[in-house]
């Protein structure tokens, strides 16, 4: 399955999520340390959005880094042709008969008849 | 015999380099990417000492299931082993793990 | 825990926050400024031959066994026959001194312009706007021994050894940020230094940057001591077994 | 696959993409493409934009739309005045113009700057096979691979030329070189199992039954293979030169490679096809 944006918005809200979390972990530090109070653990809905945030981040993030490639390798070959696989780009030429298809060639010889005619 | 066993060996050993390659590079990046971000949440939970090894176990150990579960059942297809994807580079990213942990830790609950 | 010491928070808007930002940042510059002054290595040919004659030769003794016994011993004698060998050949000894190759002094200087004037300039300009500061706590317990590596700037004898020091910090964050830049530059990004010293020397069409004439002696010790064993012997029996 | 007819943007890069890593010619389709999806869209390609750019040309140029041709290569140089790559791709379109000398010329200027650019020294012998000078490009690329060792293209353009010439030992050579480069391919196997048979002899024709099996152990669905390897070990079983015990193996063989033949065809339901007429048909005697 490639990356979508749906995972990459998957990915940002969890990041939001997890932002709304430690500023709510500072809050809570800064309200007991107003009250003088003693920090023992920090209050369960904050550990749970942030652990759950962590993983929702990490599920996006795994589509996002990319797929896996099949290791075999004749994998990738299998469905491969001779044709395709002969085919060297640096060594190609242009001067064979399907140019004469192309909108824009004129063929010499025909420019040459018409100029005799 | 000895030599038709040595063939079958020749054969499971035939794997594609790129794919290898790429593979490693999909799981390097979800790790550093869980490194970053567990310790982040360790910090932001207040974890210290032990108990933020432990975070750190439990959330590698939790990538690990993550990435199994995304390769489905034939995992074979894409990973030579299991047990290497959960034990590679265990401490490569440790150092992330803590410089985060520790950034996270001294902005919520130092100040 | 932090109650023996409480620090005010205005060090963490100005002096923790900024650290992380700026050492961020300015990797992300470096990255952008060494594509900037990336120069094309141009290799001579030479060096480029004789990097793909021993990627060759390794090659053949990797997979010799895929081909028929005669074509790999007539391609080893092409590589080690006595007179003319690819492998044997005589080459005039390379005087690759660093010292007198201008483009090596240019590409020196070009590098440490990217990778060390910065880290001297903002490492410099953090200690004398930003030192002096406890910035944060590490959340584990530590020894004494790590005091003069976190504790860089504040000498105090009784502090605890797991207090930073904003110095301190700065450094950690330089060694620390080295995987998020991949992460965020992807892989052979030029914000990292270290990497950037690994892929100058490997590389396949690199030139060597050793002397090729020791490559070459080992490569041929290793060829003459190749042996040959075709991999298709008994490749019929094989197939037909195998249920298709 | 996509429907080329209904294609967006995105998919248009993903199709190209793919196009380009495997190498496929497809040239009338990236141009088909290219006018209907992508020509309007160029900001939005992104980073691609370039290595689009490239692929349309050299498309471009393999039509003989000599219109598209100077678009890409205006961005192109626009982007990079002084790329190699660029004036490559300009000796390119000087080339398929039929403009021998100029190309040349332009492509010695490069060679000229930069002594280790293949792509132009590729070029060069791509030209002197567009003239049919296969002799001289045997040569040229021969003097290239003495340089460039690891180079597979040029291996497998050099077999291929040497096949034209029907110098099929050396083609042989060429596809070894291959084979070591890249143990796995079945393609390569089959390939070199088709040479040595071509070359006929009982040597050969042995090495050739091994390499389509070994072409076959690679990849089972490798049909062309499996003909080869009944035509192959039916040769072998009826040769003079072969011990009694090696017949009935090879008859074996053969006999096996037609049942798997045979098995195929049917899956795919062409029940009119006589497989034993066709195979006499490809008989050679």
């Amino acid at each position: 399955m490639p990356a979508t944006t749906i995972h990459r918005l998957i990915v940002t809200i969890g990041f939001l999520s997890l932002f709304h979390a430690a500023y709510s972990a500072a809050q809570h530090r800064s309200y007991l340390r107003l009250n003088e109070l003693e920090f023992t653990h920090l209050p369960s809905d904050i550990i749970a959005q942030g652990i759950i945030s962590l993983f929702v981040i990490m599920y996006g993030v795994m589509y996002v880094a990319g797929d896996f490639r099949d290791i075999k390798a004749s994998a990738d070959l299998e469905n491969k042709s001779w044709e395709s696989f002969r085919n060297v780009p640096s060594f190609y030429t242009f001067n064979h008969r399907g140019k004469a298809f192309s909108p824009t060639y004129v063929s010499i010889t025909k420019s040459a008849l018409d100029e005799a005619e | 015999m000895t030599k038709i066993k040595n063939d079958k060996n020749i054969a499971a050993t035939a794997y594609n380099e790129a794919a290898i390659r790429n593979n490693l590079a999909v799981v390097e990046y979800c790790r550093t990417s869980m490194a970053a971000l567990s310790g982040c949440t360790a910090g932001l939970l207040g974890l210290t000492g032990l108990n933020g090894a432990g975070f750190y176990i439990f959330a590698i150990t939790g990538l690990w299931i993550m990435l199994l579960l995304k390769a489905g059942p034939n995992w074979k297809k894409y990973f030579i082993s299991r047990r290497s994807l959960l034990t590679n580079g265990f401490f490569g990213q440790l150092f992330t793990y803590i410089l985060c942990w520790t950034f996270l830790y001294g902005m919520v609950h130092v100040y | 825990m932090t109650s023996d010491l409480v620090v005010d928070s205005q060090i963490r808007g100005w002096v923790f926050l900024p650290i992380v930002v700026i050492t961020f940042l300015v990797g992300i510059l470096r990255h952008y400024i060494s594509i900037l002054f990336i120069s094309q290595k141009k290799a001579e040919p030479q060096q480029l031959q004789d990097s793909q004659i021993i990627m060759r030769s390794r090659i053949l003794r990797e997979n010799g066994k895929y081909i028929p016994k005669s074509s790999f011993s007539s391609r080893r004698q092409f590589f080690n026959v006595e007179e003319g060998g690819y492998l044997t050949q005589k080459r005039a000894p390379v005087n690759q001194n660093m010292m007198t190759d201008p483009t090596m002094i240019t590409d020196m200087l070009k590098g440490n312009i990217t990778n060390v004037l910065p880290m001297i300039i903002i490492g410099g300009w953090i200690n004398w706007m930003l030192s002096g500061f406890i910035t944060t706590k590490v959340p584990f317990p530590l020894t004494l021994r790590f005091k003069p590596m976190l504790q860089r700037g504040i000498e105090q004898m009784h502090l605890d050894a797991s207090w930073v020091s904003s110095a301190s910090w700065y450094f950690l964050n330089v060694f620390g940020l080295r995987s998020i830049y991949t992460l965020v530059l992807g892989e052979n990004n030029g914000a990292d230094q270290s990497r950037h010293m690994q892929e100058q020397m490997s590389g396949a069409a690199v030139a060597m940057p050793t002397d090729s004439k020791v490559a070459f002696k080992s490569e041929w010790e290793a060829l003459e001591l190749a042996e040959h064993q075709w991999a298709l012997h008994d490749i019929e029996q094989l197939v037909i077994q195998k249920p298709m | 696959m996509y429907d080329i007819n209904i294609l967006n943007v995105a998919e248009a890069c993903e199709l190209f993409q793919k196009w380009r890593e495997n190498n496929e010619r497809n040239s009338e389709d990236v141009i088909y493409i290219w006018k209907a999806v992508l020509e309007y869209n160029l900001t939005k390609l992104g980073n691609d934009k370039y290595s689009i750019l490239e692929q349309v040309c050299i498309a471009a140029l393999d039509c003989y739309r000599i219109d598209v041709v100077d678009f890409c290569i205006k961005q192109l140089s626009y982007q990079f005045p002084n790329s190699t790559r660029v004036k490559k791709l300009y000796a390119m379109r000087l080339e398929a113009q039929e403009q021998y000398d100029d190309a040349l010329r332009v492509l010695d200027l490069i060679i000229k700057s930069d002594d280790t650019n293949s792509e132009s020294r590729k070029r060069k012998i791509a030209i002197l096979k567009a003239q049919r000078k296969n002799t001289e490009a045997i040569k040229e690329l021969t003097e290239y691979l003495k340089v460039f060792m690891a180079d597979t293209e040029a291996w497998q353009e050099l077999s291929e030329l040497y096949i034209s010439e029907q110098d099929f030992n050396k083609a042989a050579f060429c596809l070894e070189e291959l084979i070591l480069h890249n143990p796995h391919n079945h393609l390569l196997h089959q390939r070199y199992a088709d040479i040595r048979y071509t070359q006929g002899g009982f040597d050969n024709l042995e090495l050739a039954r091994a390499y389509y099996c070994q072409a076959l152990r690679l990849n089972s669905n490798n049909i062309r293979a499996l003909y080869g390897l009944f035509l192959s070990a039916s040769n072998i079983s009826v040769s003079s030169k072969c011990a009694a015990q090696k017949k009935k193996e090879n008859s074996k063989i053969a006999e096996w490679a037609m049942t798997e033949i045979n098995k195929k065809y049917t899956s795919v339901k062409n029940k009119n096809l006589n497989i034993e007429e066709c195979l006499a048909a490809l008989q050679i005697s």
